[in-house]
């Protein structure tokens, strides 16, 4: 399982790097949305990965089996902070490609 | 018995699903027009659904229906938009 | 207080659905659904009338019924690779049906029997225009159409 | 510290979050007491700020400073922690607040939406981000204070600022996911957020786990290497400072100090020793010796005073990074000397470029064509009457102009000298150890020092010449008394540095002696009690109270 | 899946008559959506997977942990419920802008948007 | 009063004095300013000569004040002989320039301006002579820098007045702070600042490997400020200050301040052979250029500004020597020149201003008109030229005496004496060619102000009172200067003060004739070269046209500006795309240093153990990227697709790998992003494949080394995130969560009680960026002004309704009706049933997946439907969200939750939870944690419908927009 996480997070990391690094606005946005997919599952494997060990108590739940609960906490934050972000940036951008007139990260075509 | 009966059964849906959660994906990327795509992204969404539905009936634990259950109620929501957007050119107006 | 008593009651069973059969459950989701179902009322929608709302499970095992016969056709043609051969094609149905609810309703049920999907709905001539995956007899669709669908609603919401 | 006191801690995150909140309800129009609840808000966190300066400055080397927030003990809960670095933070930062908030008030909290509840936020970022002692808890008031900033930096809009915006916004994306990165390596190598958990676990950690806590830690280096503005990864900075609105850019000055801020606390909290620290150490010193010439090179390259004030914080910023990279405590105490002294100053020179350049016509004309083109024309905004021309404005303006190119390149009578001088005097006067011979960086670091002062005189000289007696001629821009204020408190305070040196550089050597004894800190976190539980983490409380 | 020992034959041979046939009509529909030539065509295909292929994997689901659990476990329903209201609305919306963009191209095999056709007039797809 | 209280008023009075003229500044008093510079400089003179007594004889005044203490920075202020001499000298000219100042400057100028800034210059260079601690002298010196700056400058709207001010303060700047440097050095060696110790340490420092650093260092801040060559040619320049400036400043102070910090650190640091090379070599060069230069100025300022560049040049010859009786000429040489170069600039001065006109070609035989200012004149210029019964000659004689005794057996050694005579010569040429040519000859023709005449008598009176003290000096110096300089010699050279005599006549010696020679040589030089000068171009034949001040000009533009431009666009960028990369690339190296340094052997991979089914769902989620990366540019509605797609793929695995919380939430944000990614979509230009495909070869390369960096940081996270998977979490926080979850914090779900409780302040945090991205995507929007190219409606939109105008059947919005029709009634009627939901999400999730967060989306989601199906203004009509009141409510609540606890004594966001028995219903849990969450869950729906509406409102503002212009458009 962690070998396979793992190659998605590269994979999506290597996509989102590549994206963030294209000079149209939208294509970075994209870029970072990726980024943030693999960063998220990053922090999410940090605790080690278990199928079916939900950190959920009840009965007959052993709690040396779960998953360790932070990373999950630690996500939610982060997805929350990323949406916030990636809806942040939407906005600029469009402010930007509004007062420019291009959608150019530098707000001006670069000369070939 | 059961146990060997439902394994198998699950595990055939899961590949079924699977395989066709794969070739929603191949009709995603192909196209060859947006709503080709559209439609596909929707479809990738029921069929994740129903392979989360199956990985519940595997684990045999009801905590993860809700996870499919908002992919049933409100997937359809991006799929609107999508679709409002190809026909109209705007989102909301 | 209560704009909407079938979603009200819908919503109900829905929150019990969802969080099982408890007194405490029962209270709670009356209360959640008259929040939601004031919200509702907000949004002022055409209130359907429906006087032989009994004639609505009559409706549903039509319609499951159809979508079992039709899962099995689709299933064969797309299976046989008969889907080369098919004919497919458009078919415009004249609908009396005006109440949108009942029209959503007929939607629903078209779109959800695979092998017929509702296209477009031209309010001025009312008429929808539905494509058919296996087009053999366009007049006998029209009519399955408008006598095993849109009559019965036509009952229960009229 | 006990009973209301303890809860002071986090009086300096919670005022600006509730004005921050209450200012919502309050429409655009009602801007008296919009204004009335931010300035409320900042004097409370002044005193507030003060109050906990003078409680740490009060020990001797103890901490009594530990907040518990949900009354969990560390390392399992979030703990603030106050200590004289974070309470010199704070003091900075509300002292900064004020004298930009004023000015705001003169006209600009006008120029676009909500300009109180971000300028509170931000604060709110700013403090929080001083107290934590979490290190996931960082990252997200890091999130708070970026995101205020971001709104306040394109606070007004206009075509500048918006790209300006964008540009710094997808870079503190990218910095903000290297940050994830790090914390969750660091915590999956170690098994802890808290720092001074950390700090203990880190000696025990060995073989692989300990690599890859370095490498966590390494990527998290970057993220406030890129805070801090380290060449080369610095290129956002001007652009974002010089396009801001004057008082935004003049609280935009404590912001690359934060980063230092963190350097500073956790390589010494957690980094202080190690195989890896060298390395660390290397980077902050070289770094910050190519950040000060870059900066040096920016000052002198500027044509507009913005980027000049913006290349003036990456020279300061690269002053700080190499001194922190010495490593030697006498040093670094004049370092955080010098770290106020220059926040101070790039904030006054900050408020003062607004009012210089509104007497010159490009400056003033650039201003109104984004005020005019990009001003929304549905909801008119009415003309505010600017400033009256005040006797001796332009008296006033060049010897605050005059003030700040002192301080910028070091010169005496004001702080910045002391704090060169200060510097200085660790790495190669009488404090400098007698006999062993003075290290090849910190003759390089001299160098730069010198030169970037020198960049700086030359600069401030041909600038203030050019717009002070070579076109201001005849026109004395219409300033208000509410905008020139702020600036001169802000000398003063420089001034008033500079008289008390002494006092204020016993606080500094204070502050880097208990910093460079993290057990007082570690220690202090580790066996904070909990409110109404006998033992430290004692046994379960039943249900919470 | 040691969990579902307890379940009785009858119940296990359900529960994957269910699956099986859920499973197998989803993917039989996203085949169909993979092969059919025209958009509108392929617009019938997943239907398969949202009618009874998502009614099979909730009935299976519902008869699995009702007889796990001893107690009657419905919720699934409302995944049916909802799946099958909704989808029709992504499909009209969908296959509605596919119309108008094929009209607005010009494109042959697509009917004019007008007055009603007089009966027996259709166009054909291919 | 006392020695102590002294020294402090006498270096602060100057500086109130200058306060009090900067306050006058506004008003009309001109000759307030005057008059209390005046009591106040006379003042200082009267303090300073009362503490002769105290310094008599190698006495000292001492006084510590703590300023600095920790680092050795004290206020010590210390008065001895020397120190006493040089203060006399400041306080003494400063009077008789505040005098003459009043009278020169004009009805125009901003007199208390310059009183102010002359005042505070006197206080500088009172600090530099009495600093008694080496780093408060480089305070005080400093300061001079400045107010020089600024009294060069003070008639600004001259360009020459502020070249040259920027010019001398650059100069003395990089002085200064290569000063500061090497005094910190001297610090380092000796173990103190204290001026004492420094003096008493000559031997150590000497010896001490950094000597040579030092010395350098400091001399580069005396050679500088006494403009030695190759630094002099700031002093020229500098003559744009008004003259009274020039006579205070550049005769008599701030350029001695440099040899009087050679004379100060004489002991300390003279003596070897790199100070006689060093020094030596700077003064004699000085000497001899600064006296051949200034034959040839035909400025008279000018003249008289090389001629102190030669006069310090000789004053630093002597310095270099080493020999106590040279250091006593040198100290005797800086007070004689102050008289007559200060009398000989005020001279100027009044020449300048009666004539209007400084050029020696213009004016000629002034004595008939200025006969009083010509004798004057005339004395000064002798002492200049070292004519016997003046002050000058007796200092000269001694510098002669000294040139042709051996110091340091070399080269420069040798030539010395005919270097001494050949300055000599010069000097006698430029002060005869000075009066010549300005007093004497045919009437001037050529003036601006043509008939000059005396001025005020008290104008005067500074010239007749210094040339009468070169008279008396130059008579009978050791009953006039004697004891002076005794004690100033004493207190520089302690025990090796020689003996020396101060008599006119030593009788027939080398010195002597070589005073003969170089008078008779410099009439006869003078003689053949009148007519050349009379006519020739200012500046000396060779070098005119290699002017000090060109070079520097032209060094400083191209360094501090062309260079650094240049510099900054090579190592800066302000593009985006470079930025990102140098981060991309930091952070992998970051990460894979450490791991390369400490030798990390990758983990090796485990094939087992893997779910098919999941590797599977990877697939299609790895594809999904990589589609979403190749599509992005050209197909962006694609790209948003296959990013959904990889959105679904990371929901699966958070549900597969057991953290249902996270699917949820994602799922949401995942639908809500898609949204807005959309509703920003459509303010994008068009961009089509077939426009731009002329890819040139370097944005292909840019374009490998960006794939390669991608490949190489995705194969990066591959590998770290791998073996940090491998790496179980030791020890975790974790179990403690686990184990108090539902103990102490009331809660089953281990992750909604971390999010509400644990670490609750985190989510605080949390929503309150939410909220900050709200308001301010809020205010970015208010003012936003979509491209021209987007403002029109989308194309579909336009033939929509241009197909509805054209039928007379349909009106317009006929079509998007029909369409949303059916539709819109399912959505409208999932809008109950979704809020339903929401509350469900949000009451569950203490125990179970769910909470405020998902549930807030969920509810905006709710709310967007409804925009979805009707559009702005029907969902407007209907629902009246208050976003901010949302917002505003739920971080209140959020918050005051929190502050719940301190009334129960407990720290901020201390949780309580019980479970209350009901009637009925039974147990039901109530934790304060759940307020916390409705906390959350309210600022969430009113962040995300905020930033939601706030874009969608961007169409219908745009055409009413558009609509207000076509009728602006129709009227006209
Ligand atoms: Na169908
Ligand atoms: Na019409």
């Amino acid at each position: 399982m962690e070998l396979v996480l793992s190659i998605g997070i590269g994979i999506m990391t290597g996509s989102g790097v590549w994206l963030i690094l294209r000079p149209r606005t939208y294509q970075v946005i994209i870029g970072l949305s990726l980024l943030s997919y693999a960063v998220n599952l990053f922090i999410f494997g940090v605790g080690g990965v278990k199928s079916n060990a939900a950190p959920l108590l009840g009965e007959g739940v052993d709690i040396s089996t779960v998953t360790d609960p932070v990373p999950h906490a630690l996500v939610l934050t982060a997805i929350v902070i990323g949406f916030a972000t990636t809806a942040l940036f939407l906005v600029v951008l469009l402010a930007a490609r509004g007062l420019t007139g291009t959608d150019h990260v530098d707000g001006r075509e670069q000369p070939k | 018995m059961s146990h060997t009966i439902l394994l198998w059964s699950v595990t055939f849906a899961q590949i079924c699903l699977a395989t066709a959660m794969a070739l929603a994906a191949l009709r995603m990327s192909r196209g060859p027009r947006a709503q080709d795509r559209v439609l596909a992204l929707d479809t990738l969404y029921v069929n994740s659904m129903l392979l989360l539905m199956v990985f519940g009936m595997r684990t045999g634990k009801v905590i993860y229906f809700e996870a499919s259950l908002v992919m049933g109620m409100l997937g359809f929501v991006a799929t609107v938009a999508l679709a409002k957007f190809l026909m109209r050119g705007e989102v909301i107006e | 207080m209560l704009p909407y008593p079938l979603l009200s009651a819908s919503l109900v069973i829905m929150w019990l659905a969802l969080n099982g059969f408890t007194l405490g459950h029962l209270i709670l989701g009356c209360i959640v659904s008259v929040f939601a179902s004031w919200g509702m009322a907000a949004l002022r929608p055409v209130k359907p009338r429906l006087p032989k709302w009994y004639l609505l499970p009559k409706l549903v095992s039509i319609v499951l019924y159809d979508i079992v016969r039709s899962n099995i056709a689709v299933a064969s043609i797309l299976l046989t690779g008969r889907s080369k051969r098919i004919k497919s094609g458009f078919i415009t149905v004249p609908l009396e049906l005006e109440n949108p609810t009942a029209l959503a309703v007929l939607a629903v049920v078209v779109t959800s029997t695979p092998g017929t999907a509702w296209l477009e709905y031209n309010s001025l001539n009312k008429s929808v225009l539905i494509h058919v995956l296996d087009l053999v007899d366009e007049e006998a669709w029209r009519v399955l159409i408008k006598t095993r669908y849109e009559a019965l609603l036509l009952e229960i919401f009229e | 510290m006990s009973g209301w006191q303890q809860h002071l801690i986090i009086a300096p995150i919670l005022i600006p979050l509730v004005a921050g909140a209450t200012l919502l309800f309050f429409d655009e129009r009602e801007r008296v007491i919009k204004a009335m609840i931010s300035v409320v808000s900042g004097l409370a966190l002044a005193a507030v700020a003060i109050s906990l300066f003078r409680l740490a400055n009060s020990g001797e080397g103890t901490f009594e400073g530990v907040y518990m927030l949900g009354n969990w003990p560390a390392p399992f809960g979030i703990v603030l922690v106050v200590d004289r670095l974070s309470a010199l933070m704070l003091v900075l930062a509300s002292i900064l607040a004020i004298p930009t908030l004023v000015y705001a008030l003169a006209r600009w909290h006008t120029a676009g939406a909500h300009f109180h509840s971000l300028f509170q936020f931000l604060l709110m970022g700013l403090n929080g981000a001083f107290l934590t002692g979490d290190l996931f808890n960082l990252f997200v008031f890091f999130e708070v204070m970026l995101a205020a900033s971001y709104g306040l930096l394109m606070h007004g809009s206009g075509s500048m600022r918006v790209k300006a915006g964008l540009h710094y916004i997808a870079v503190n994306l990218a910095a903000a996911l290297c940050f994830l990165i790090g914390v969750s390596a660091i915590y999956g190598s170690a098994g802890t957020l808290n720092m001074a958990d950390l700090a203990v676990r880190i000696g025990e950690i060995e073989g692989e786990r300990r690599m890859l806590l370095e490498a966590g830690a390494g990527i998290l280096g970057i993220v406030f290497l890129i805070k801090a503005g380290m060449w080369p990864l610095n290129f956002w900075l001007p652009g974002a400072y010089s396009a801001a609105t004057a008082p935004v850019a003049g609280i935009f000055a404590i912001m690359s100090k934060v980063g230092i801020y963190v350097i500073l606390r956790l390589s010494l909290l957690v980094f202080g020793q190690g195989a890896s620290a060298g390395l660390g150490l290397n980077v902050l010193l070289y770094g910050g010796m190519a950040t000060i010439a870059f900066g040096t090179i920016g000052v002198l390259a500027s044509q507009a005073l913005g980027r000049l004030a913006s290349y003036s914080v990456l020279v300061s910023s690269g002053t700080l990074l190499a001194v922190l990279g010495l490593n030697n405590g006498m040093v670094t105490a004049g370092a955080l000397f010098y770290m106020v002294s220059s926040t101070l100053t790039i904030a006054a020179f900050f408020l003062l470029i607004e009012l210089v350049e509104r007497g010159q016509d490009a400056g003033a004309s650039v201003l109104a064509v984004t005020m005019e083109a990009y001003g929304d024309a549905d909801e008119e905004d009415e003309e505010v009457e600017v400033g009256v021309t005040m006797p001796g404005t332009i008296a006033v303006l060049g010897i605050c102009f005059a003030a700040c190119g002192i301080l910028l390149s070091g010169l005496p009578p004001l702080s910045g000298f002391v704090a060169k001088f200060a510097m200085l005097s660790g790495m190669i006067g009488t404090s400098a150890q007698g006999d062993t011979p003075i290290a090849a960086s910190a003759w390089w670091i001299v160098g730069l020092l010198i030169l970037s002062g020198l960049a700086a005189l030359i600069s401030m000289t041909r600038a203030g010449i050019r717009t002070f007696w070579a076109s201001m001629e005849g026109t004395v821009p219409r300033v208000l008394v509410m905008e020139m204020a702020p600036v001169m408190l802000l000398i003063a305070l420089t001034l008033a540095l500079t008289i008390k040196a002494g006092p204020a550089m016993s606080y500094m050597e204070e502050t880097v002696r208990n910093l460079q004894q993290p057990t007082t800190y570690i220690d202090a976190v580790i066996n904070a009690r909990r409110a109404g539980v006998s033992e430290p983490s004692g046994p379960d409380g039943g249900g919470g109270l | 899946m040691e969990h579902a020992s307890e379940l009785p034959a009858w119940a296990a041979l359900l529960v994957s008559f269910f699956l099986v046939v859920g499973a197998g009509l989803t993917l039989i529909g996203t085949i169909g959506f993979v092969r059919l030539p025209t958009f509108y065509e392929r617009i019938h295909a997943p239907t398969l997977g949202t009618s009874w292929g998502t009614g099979g994997i909730v009935m299976a689901s519902m008869i699995f942990f009702t007889v796990l659990a001893t107690r009657p476990v419905v919720h699934e329903i409302l995944i049916g419920i909802f799946v099958t209201v909704t989808t029709p609305v992504t499909l009209m919306l969908l296959a509605r802008a596919a119309l108008h963009r094929d009209r607005t191209e010009g494109n042959p095999g697509v009917p004019a948007e007008g007055p009603v056709q007089s009966p027996g007039e259709s166009v054909d797809a291919k | 009063m006392t020695g102590e209280m002294i020294l402090v008023l006498l270096v602060c009075l100057p500086f109130a004095g200058s306060l009090a003229a900067t306050i006058l500044l506004r008003t009309d008093s001109r000759i307030l300013a005057a008059r209390m510079s005046g009591v106040v400089s006379f003042a200082a003179l009267l303090l300073t000569a009362a503490l002769y007594p105290a310094v008599r004889d190698g006495g000292k005044v001492r006084l510590d004040l703590e300023w600095l203490p920790q680092l050795g920075l004290n206020v010590t202020l210390r008065m001895d002989g020397f120190a006493w001499l040089f203060a006399m000298l400041i306080t003494g000219i400063g009077c008789l320039v505040v005098l003459y100042a009043r009278y020169y400057m004009s009805e125009e100028d901003p007199v208390p301006r310059f009183f102010s800034f002359l005042l505070a210059f006197m206080g500088s260079m009172l600090g530099i002579v009495l600093s008694g601690n080496i780093i408060l002298l480089s305070v005080f010196w400093e300061l001079t820098s400045i107010f020089s700056f600024l009294l060069i400058s003070y008639w600004h709207n001259n360009a020459a007045a502020r070249d040259g001010a920027r010019m001398a303060l650059t100069i003395t700047g990089i002085g200064g702070f290569c000063l500061l440097a090497g005094l910190l050095v001297l610090g380092h060696i000796v173990g103190s600042y204290d001026l004492d110790v420094v003096l008493a340490s000559g031997d150590q420092i000497k010896a001490h490997p950094l000597y040579l650093t030092a010395l350098v260092l400091i001399l580069m801040g005396a050679l500088t400020k006494s403009a030695q060559v190759p630094f002099h040619f700031w002093l020229p320049n500098a003559m744009a200050a008004p003259t009274p400036v020039s006579a205070y400043l550049h005769s008599a102070t701030m350029v001695k301040a440099g040899v009087f910090l050679l004379v100060r650190f004489w002991p300390a640091l003279s003596g070897t052979y790199e100070w006689f090379m060093l020094v030596g070599i700077a003064g004699i060069s000085t000497l001899i250029l600064g006296a051949y230069f200034a034959m040839f100025q035909q400025d008279l300022k000018g003249l008289l500004a090389y001629s102190t560049i030669s006069h310090l040049g000789l004053i630093t010859t002597l310095l270099s020597l080493g020999s106590p009786v040279a250091a006593v000429a040198a100290i005797f040489h800086m007070m004689n020149h102050a008289t007559f170069k200060a009398s000989l600039f005020m001279a100027a001065g009044i020449i300048d201003h009666e004539t209007g006109t400084r050029d020696m070609r213009r004016l000629s035989g002034l004595l008939k008109y200025l006969p009083i200012t010509g004798t004057l004149a005339m004395v000064a210029s002798a002492a200049m030229a070292g004519v016997p019964l003046l002050n000058g000659f007796i200092s000269k004689e001694m510098f002669f005496a000294e040139a042709v005794e051996t110091h340091a057996d070399s080269v420069l050694d040798r030539i010395l004496p005919y270097i001494a005579v050949l300055a000599g010569a010069f000097s006698v040429a430029y002060s005869l060619r000075f009066i010549h040519m300005v007093f004497f000859g045919p009437e001037p023709t050529d003036l601006p102000k043509p008939k000059p005449h005396e001025p005020p008598h008290w104008m005067r009176f500074p010239i007749e009172f210094l040339v009468l003290a070169c008279l008396v000096v130059g008579i009978i110096p050791s009953l006039s200067i004697g004891p002076f300089l005794h004690s100033a010699v004493v207190s520089v050279l302690g025990d090796r003060t020689p003996e020396y005599s101060l008599a006119v006549w030593h009788g027939i010696n080398t010195p002597l004739i070589m005073s003969v020679i170089a008078l008779v040589g410099g009439v006869a030089l003078y003689a053949v070269m009148k007519d050349y000068l009379a006519k020739c171009d200012d500046g000396p034949p060779l070098f005119r046209h290699l002017g000090g001040q060109r070079i520097f000009e032209r060094v400083l533009v191209t360094v501090s500006w062309k260079w650094a431009r240049w510099m900054e666009s090579r190592l800066g960028t302000r593009n985006l795309q470079p930025q990102l990369r140098l981060i991309a690339a930091a952070g992998l190296l970051a990460g894979v240093l450490p791991l390369y340094i400490a030798g990390f052997a990758p983990t090796p991979l485990a094939f087992d153990g893997i779910d098919p089914i999941f590797a599977a769902v990877w697939c299609v989620g790895a594809f999904c990227a990589l589609g979403a990366a190749y599509q992005a540019k050209y197909h962006r509605l694609a790209a948003l697709v296959l990013l959904g797609g990889a959105g679904i793929t990371t929901c699966i695995t958070f549900v597969w790998l057991s953290a249902p919380d996270l699917a949820i939430t994602q799922l949401v944000v995942e639908i809500v992003t898609t949204v807005l990614l959309l509703l920003g979509l459509r303010w994008l230009p068009k961009r089509s494949e077939k426009v731009d495909n002329s890819v040139t070869f370097s944005a292909r390369s840019r374009r490998f080394r960006d794939f390669l960096l991608a490949i190489s940081c995705g194969f990066g996270m591959f590998v770290f995130s791998y073996a940090i998977m491998k790496q179980p979490v030791p020890d975790a926080i974790a179990s403690y969560f686990l184990e108090k979850a539902y103990t102490e914090g009331g809660g089953r779900n281990v992750v909604n009680v971390i999010l509400v409780d644990f670490r609750g302040f985190d989510t605080l945090g949390e929503i309150a960026v939410l909220a900050i991205v709200a308001l301010t995507v809020f205010a970015l929007l208010r003012r936003f002004r979509p491209a021209p190219d987007s403002v029109d409606k989308p194309e579909q939109q336009r033939i929509q309704n241009a197909y509805d105008a054209e039928r007379p059947e349909r009106s317009a919005g006929d079509t998007v009706r029909d369409y949303l029709l059916v539709p819109s009634v399912i959505m409208q009627w999932m809008f109950p049933v979704i809020i339903t939901f929401s509350i469900y999400l949000l009451l569950r999730g203490h125990d179970l997946p769910g909470g405020g967060f998902a549930a807030g989306i969920t509810m905006a989601i709710a709310f967007l439907l409804q925009y979805l199906a009707g559009g702005v203004r029907w969902a407007e009509d209907r629902l009246r969200i208050l976003p901010l009141r949302w917002m505003g409510i739920g971080l209140l609540m959020a918050a005051l939750t929190g502050m719940g606890a301190w009334l129960f004594g407990y720290p901020f966001l201390t949780t309580y939870s019980q479970y209350i028995e009901l009637p009925f219903i039974g147990k039901i849990p109530a934790a304060t944690a759940l307020l916390f969450d409705l906390g959350v869950f309210s600022l969430v729906v009113g962040a995300t419908v905020l930033i939601l509406i706030a874009l969608a409102h961007q169409s219908i503002r745009t055409h009413r927009v558009r609509g207000l212009e076509a009728t602006k458009a129709e009227e006209t």
